[in-house]
């Protein structure tokens, strides 16, 4: 065999060289699967649940090759078609997105178990679509993360969104009339994307990232540029939900089916983010974006952070305030971008990846609490710590983490955003970072009080909640531990590589 | 260099969390692990001792926190005093606990236990945490581990306790996270140095005030300085093991030991000089003192009455610290102790009249000193102690905070200090003439003591103080310990 | 809501206004967009893949991947319908009465029985001639689904050649499939996604290049018909219940007459 | 900075952006949202496409026989290649977007968005 004939120390070349090659395929197994499910599932629903299991799982591992090859050798560059940038499309990833890919590809693994129990009630067609769906999701997702050219991210920004439009109106009636208002948003948002993207692509000639990063700075100075940079970020704040454009979070993730509730909650607002911080940081760095535009952009994070924890304070219903808290959360993550110096940008990734975990094993955990009493209000979880001793906890090291109690992750995110706050000496921001973190203490105690403290109505139906519900939300918990103690490998990799690759100093 | 007994110190109570909540149908197995664990605890806290004494400073660094910032443990002498204290304690509370718990038949027992292991590893995690990031970390770690003590008994007015409690803690954990980082940003990777790190900052007096601000509330609320207080009586709804675990053990102390940390280890005397801060600390732990007696006194309720007395004692604490010149801080740090032992004793009389009479205003207290000799005693030595009169823990330290304010040339805080002994003297001098002169005189009244797990542990801490009175270096050393770590402070060397 | 829109508008409008002067006049040759990467499109697709229109070059193979992309939103679109609306009517064989005339007169089904053939053989001459004239896989496959539904409207719901939802779903997906296979071979072969000059046929690399565009735009063409009648099919579905009672209330008009 | 009649599409843009953009928000008919969406991508494709204007260039099919095509004889390929993914992308959101009103209206009888939230505020209390 030709592994064999061939030493050691080149078998590891070989190895590299052959994830070099199959690097794209982190996008390819979903998308491929996807194709295949619903003609899969016509035939037999279980085999075409193992199958999309399986291609997530490929993929899960590949992602993790892909990113130790990153993190080892550099980044890896794809020319597609056969055609090198700014030619043809390229894929490149870098170690902050060797960082992302991973994150997805794990996400959407561990909440397709959950996300799958729910196709039981429906014809094998019906399943078929909804997993189908799912993959295209996840395809949609990391092709984001992995892409390096424009228009390509605009192409599997509008794939992930028809399939979470989709996601999201399959759950109960009213997720139909949340899915329509989260759709014309949406397709404002990617429009805004595209619209921006035209006028960069009218004063650089080139969709490439790399290459429009080289020739931005000449004409950075034109009103053109600075209208597209504006439209871009509008386009993606739209996506994150920040503060005044989250109109659609709260209903599409109140309505939405429990299954997919951790893989969307956890990942959507991510994925924009990191577009986001591709385009500040990758394409308009040497350009040098506006002082004044990241300071503008700073000021819509804060207000987005208090806006958002203020909301979160008036919701009765658990995944109604969940969403308001993402809106706050995914403020600290702009906010760490907006600040600019490495250690805020540092924060503001860690975040991105501390945040996905906690929210999701929230919602995981919730989906669980939902299971056993078929409501999701304060109210409705009165008393569950007795019955579901391992899901409240996970639940509430959840909630400890978001608040930013050590050795969480979600503390050290947050030592980061408030290092680079103080180093840039912005001290209102510094300010917005506690208050919005005494907000979250004093919402998210309230579940805990109603978990622990309260006694449970006896006459509320009980069903027991399947294991493949609570396990996520239990690994999630562990992983929360495990990323606050081992968060110095995480950031280890890419604070160099930010620093070192001319980001902020 | 590695020597990982400060880390075991901290991690055994930890391990023992799970075999607790594991062992929840078995009472006694779990207080088993409970007491094995106080032993391990006390165990590698006072191997430590020696090596301290002898001038060393045993040290663990583990994983990196940030960059370049470690989770670094060190035994300094300082840390020592509290380390010692909390882990000597828990033996004696377990032990109470027990009594009183099996007494009272409360539920949710093991969760008691469980967070108590907790909290108790998070004080030692104080005690020895060596950069200002990993005592950030224990800090916030005792918050949490706290708030199911505070709410121990589910009922309404204990909720509302807790969110009392959660309020104000919370709102100074953020304070103090934005101090720590501010902190490691003016002078990055430092770690605790006898006479502060900041002096070499290089920032401005005003940003200096700012940052010393922000740490006295991020830690003044769990000192209970003045008006961060308002919590700690809150909390008073919580079983008696549980108040002394509060007051005497771990939180509170905690947070008088984090001033010590900041004004001594951080900012220094000499700097806090030049800020001209230090009067101003000093003035306000004053008012606290003076303050928090008179609330005592206004206070029917005896673990209220206990509560406020406990505002005012810290305050020596913070006090001697803000001072600055030696006889301060060595007093300062010996108080830690010495109160430990005192309030815990009067904590643990409180309890045993509790499980006995179900007492709870100091007016149903008449004639009990008869009944309840050995309880009453106790209570009376400490009480005494408190107050400040010779031959009692309470004493050295008073005598050494003030001749640390005439060294240090505030002779005003000495007439403080002789105002609240007459004060301590005015709150609890009623306590004791009620229990022993007062109550129908006639009838023989027969001895009538509660469980031995209950009357034994405050004897002993009452003895325990009186021991402290007359030998300062009583097996433990606090005294030499607190010296060592004052002269080293203020470059006395 | 009203206020928000007003806000919006107004920042946009002013956004609009205020930079569009700042971007280059239309139809200068000078301009970055017409002098950075589109002169290479220009000069050297007839030379690369042996296929004179531009734009089929750079939709299918200089800037192929981004197709694969939209024939997967096609699909993604088609399945989203079919999962919103998935209430399962099957095709019925045998029309009833109603069926046959919901929309047909004679006049339109004389028409039709003589329009539907040219549409479909025009749908094919523009996907096959997509590499000469302006045309290729979606319009191709638009046609197709033109016809197709055309039928469906004139002779009734429920028949259209056979190609009832189930073959719509399958079709969607493996036209996808198809583009994405192409790109595959390459790939399991070693050398690059889509690369189509890789492809093994017995062809220099250029034709080998314009027959990949040719398999690729065969794999959109089904794609896109089979969407579109998914689409259709699901839009014009009615659910369950309403069709039990629908026929219901024909048998029992049907008694009432007789 | 192009005189005014030099960019004059863009006015058309602009203007198609903003009424596209306010039918969207403002009108409460939620079909007539869905057609506003539409205006709004067909001004993007309006946008894109006065990139692709060179004077004097013909239409980018290269007449038969030519072998190497000039740049300044055929206009700019690329926008419209990027425009067939964004009218495929309309296609695609409409295509959902009238089915869930196609279940919307099935559900709830109505597609004016006051009505629609009065009857889901009436069967949620």
């Amino acid at each position: 065999m030709l592994l064999d004939a061939v030493p050691f120390q080149d078998t590891i070349g070989l190895a590299a060289q052959l994830i070099r090659r199959a690097m794209p395929a982190m996008v390819l197994i979903p998308l491929g699967a996807a194709m295949l499910s619903p003609i899969l599932a016509a035939r037999s629903p279980r085999a075409a649940r193992f199958f999309g299991g399986g291609a997530l799982l490929l993929n899960f591992f590949l992602s993790l090759l892909v990113s130790n090859l990153v993190w080892w050798q550099g980044p890896i560059h794809y020319h597609f078609g056969g055609w090198a940038p700014p030619i043809g499309i390229e894929y490149s990833v870098d170690a902050v997105g060797a960082m992302m890919a991973p994150l997805v590809a794990f996400f959407a693994l561990l909440s397709f178990a959950s996300a799958s129990r729910l196709e039981k009630e429906w014809t094998p067609s019906h399943g078929g679509a909804f997993q189908a769906l799912y993959l295209l999701l996840s395809a949609g997702l990391m092709g984001i993360v992995v892409t390096g050219d424009l228009f390509n991210l605009y192409v599997f920004l509008e794939i992930s969104s028809l399939s979470t439009y989709a996601l999201v109106a399959a759950g109960e009636d009213r997720a139909k009339v949340a899915a329509f208002r989260y759709l014309i948003i949406g397709s404002v948002a990617a429009t805004f994307w595209v619209f921006g993207l035209g006028y960069l692509y009218a004063l650089t000639g080139t969709l490439n990232m790399a290459d429009m990063a080289e020739r931005l700075p000449a004409v950075i100075g034109s009103r053109a540029a600075v209208a597209g940079l504006a439209f871009i970020v509008a386009g993606l704040a739209i996506k994150m939900a920040l503060f005044p454009l989250h109109g659609w979070q709260p209903d599409a993730y109140t309505y939405a089916p429990p299954g997919a509730m951790p893989f969307i909650s956890a990942i959507m607002a991510k994925v924009s983010a990191y577009a986001l911080f591709r385009v500040l940081y990758d394409v308009f760095l040497k350009a040098g974006p506006a002082g004044e535009a990241l300071e503008l952009l700073g000021w819509v994070a804060a207000l987005s952070i208090l806006a958002g924890s203020v909301l979160a304070l008036g919701q009765r219903d658990i995944r109604r305030m969940l969403a308001y808290s993402s809106v706050a959360q995914i403020g600290y993550v702009l906010l760490g971008f907006s600040i600019g110096n490495a250690f805020a940008v540092t924060g503001a990734l860690l975040h991105m990846v501390n945040h996905a975990v906690m929210k999701s094993c929230c919602f995981a955990a919730l989906g669980a609490f939902r299971a056993k009493t078929g409501r999701a209000d304060v109210d409705g979880v009165a008393g569950l710590a007795k019955e579901m001793p391992w899901t409240a906890a996970a639940f509430t090291i959840a909630a400890l983490g978001i608040i930013g109690i050590p050795p969480l992750c979600g503390f050290f995110s947050k030592y980061y955003l408030i290092r680079g706050a103080v180093q840039a000496s912005a001290w209102p921001f510094v300010a917005v970072f506690g208050v919005s973190s005494v907000l979250g203490t004093v919402y998210f105690f309230r579940i805990i009080e109603s978990l622990y403290l309260r006694s449970a109505d006896q006459g509320a139906k009980r069903e027991i909640a399947p294991l493949s519900v609570i396990a996520p939300a239990l690994l999630l918990a562990g992983l929360v531990l495990a990323l606050g103690v081992f968060s110095q490998d995480v950031v280890g990799n890419f604070v160099p590589i930010i620093v070192g690759a001319g980001g902020p100093s | 260099m590695n020597d990982t007994r400060p880390l075991w110190a901290v991690l055994v109570s930890l391990a023992a969390v799970g075999p607790i909540l594991l062992s929840d149908k078995r009472p006694n197995l779990r207080e088993a692990w409970s007491f094995i664990a106080a032993a391990l605890k006390f165990g590698f806290v006072v191997s430590l001792l020696p090596a301290v004494l002898a001038g060393g400073t045993p040290e663990c660094k583990l994983l990196d926190l940030a960059p370049g910032i470690a989770l670094h443990l060190r035994a300094d002498p300082a840390g020592m005093v509290f380390a010692l204290l909390a882990s000597t304690l828990w033996i004696v509370t377990t032990l109470y606990s027990i009594g009183y718990m099996r007494g009272g038949k409360s539920p949710h027992q093991t969760a008691y236990f469980a967070s108590f292991a907790v909290c108790v590893s998070s004080a030692i995690g104080i005690a020895f945490a060596a950069n200002p990031l990993t005592f950030l970390l224990f800090f916030e770690l005792l918050t949490v581990a706290t708030y199911p003590l505070v709410v121990h008994n589910r009922s309404e007015e204990a909720v509302r306790g807790g969110r009392k409690y959660l309020a104000y803690t919370f709102i100074a954990a953020q304070c103090l996270l934005v101090a720590v980082v501010w902190s490691t940003f003016l002078v990055p990777g430092a770690t605790f140095q006898a006479g502060g790190f900041l002096a070499a900052s290089g920032a401005t007096p005003a940003q200096l005030r700012i940052l010393l601000l922000l740490f006295m509330i991020g830690i003044g609320v769990k000192a209970a300085i003045m008006p961060l207080h308002g919590w700690l009586p809150a909390a008073m709804v919580a079983p008696t093991p549980v108040s002394a675990l509060l007051h005497a053990v771990a939180v509170v102390k905690a947070g008088a030991f984090g001033c010590v940390r900041v004004l001594v280890f951080i900012f220094g005397p000499s700097l806090l000089r030049e800020i001209g801060m230090d009067w101003l600390i000093a003035s306000v732990a004053a008012a606290t003192i003076v303050g928090g007696s008179l609330r005592a006194l206004g206070e029917d309720n005896l673990k209220r009455r206990l509560a406020y007395s406990t505002v005012s004692q810290l305050s020596y604490i913070v006090l001697g610290a803000a001072l600055g010149s030696p006889a301060a801080i060595a007093g300062a740090i010996f108080h830690i102790a010495a109160h430990g032992f005192m309030k815990i004793t009067l904590f643990f009389c409180a309890g045993s009249i509790y499980t006995r009479t179900h007492y709870t205003e100091i007016a149903q207290l008449a004639g009990l000193g008869k009944r309840m000799p050995i309880t009453m005693g106790a209570f009376t030595l400490a009480a005494l102690g408190l107050a400040g009169t010779p031959l009692l823990a309470g004493f050295v330290s008073k005598w050494n905070l003030a001749l640390g304010a005439i060294h240090s040339g505030n002779e005003v805080f000495v007439a403080i200090l002789v105002l609240s002994a007459f004060l301590n003297f005015a709150y609890f001098f009623p306590i004791v003439y009620t229990a022993f002169f007062e109550g129908d005189k006639g009838e023989t009244v027969r001895f009538d003591e509660t469980h031995v797990a209950v009357w034994l542990p405050p004897a002993l801490t009452a003895v325990a103080a009186l021991a402290l009175g007359m030998f300062p270096d009583f097996f433990w050393s606090f005294y030499t310990l607190a010296w060592t770590a004052a002269k080293a402070a203020t470059g006395l060397g | 809501m009203r206020s928000l829109s007003w806000i919006a508008v107004l920042f946009t409008g002013v956004v609009l206004f205020y930079t569009a002067p700042s971007l280059p006049p239309i139809g200068d040759p000078e301009s970055p967009a017409s002098s950075h990467v589109s002169p290479y499109y220009i000069e050297n697709s007839v030379s690369d893949m042996a296929t004179p229109n531009l734009v089929t070059t750079v939709v299918t193979d200089y800037r192929g991947y981004d197709t694969l992309g939209e024939t997967t939103v096609i699909m993604t679109a088609g399945l989203a319908c079919l999962l919103i609306l998935g209430f399962w009517t099957p095709m019925r064989r045998h029309p009833t009465e109603t069926d046959r005339l919901s929309f047909g007169s004679p006049v339109l089904d004389a028409a039709a029985r003589l329009l539907v053939p040219y549409i479909l053989l025009f749908a094919l001459y523009v996907l096959f001639h997509g590499h000469h004239s302006p045309g290729g896989g979606f319009q191709g496959g638009t046609l197709l689904a033109a016809g197709v539904i055309l039928v469906r409207l004139v002779r009734g719901r429920d028949c259209g050649w056979g190609v009832d939802r189930e073959q719509a779903v399958r079709l969607a997906c493996s036209g996808a499939f198809l583009y994405y296979a192409v790109g595959l071979i390459t790939m399991l072969m070693g050398h690059l996604f889509l690369d189509y000059s890789k492809l093994p046929l017995p062809l220099t690399a250029a034709m080998r290049r314009n027959m990949g565009i040719l398999g690729v735009e065969i794999g959109v063409t089904v794609a896109v018909a089979g969407t579109m009648i998914l689409i259709f099919d699901c839009l014009h579905a009615t659910p369950h219940e309403d069709r039990e009672a629908e026929v219901s209330a024909e048998r029992a008009g049907a008694e009432g007459h007789t | 900075m192009s005189a005014f009649y030099e960019i004059a599409n863009y006015w058309g843009v602009a203007i198609l952006l903003l009424v596209g953009l306010h039918g969207m928000l403002a009108r409460p008919n939620l079909m007539r949202k869905l057609m506003a969406m539409n205006i709004f991508q067909v001004a993007v494709i309006l946008f894109y496409l006065s990139f692709a204007e060179k004077t004097g260039a013909s239409t980018p099919v290269a007449p038969h026989g030519l072998l190497h095509p000039l740049a300044a004889d055929f206009i700019n390929p690329l926008p419209h290649a990027l425009m067939l993914t964004a009218i495929v992308v309309g296609v695609g959101t409409t295509g959902v977007g009238l089915a869930l009103l196609v279940s919307i209206y099935r559900r709830y009888e109505t597609l004016e968005e006051p009505e629609l939230l009065e009857k889901m505020r009436r069967e949620n209390a």
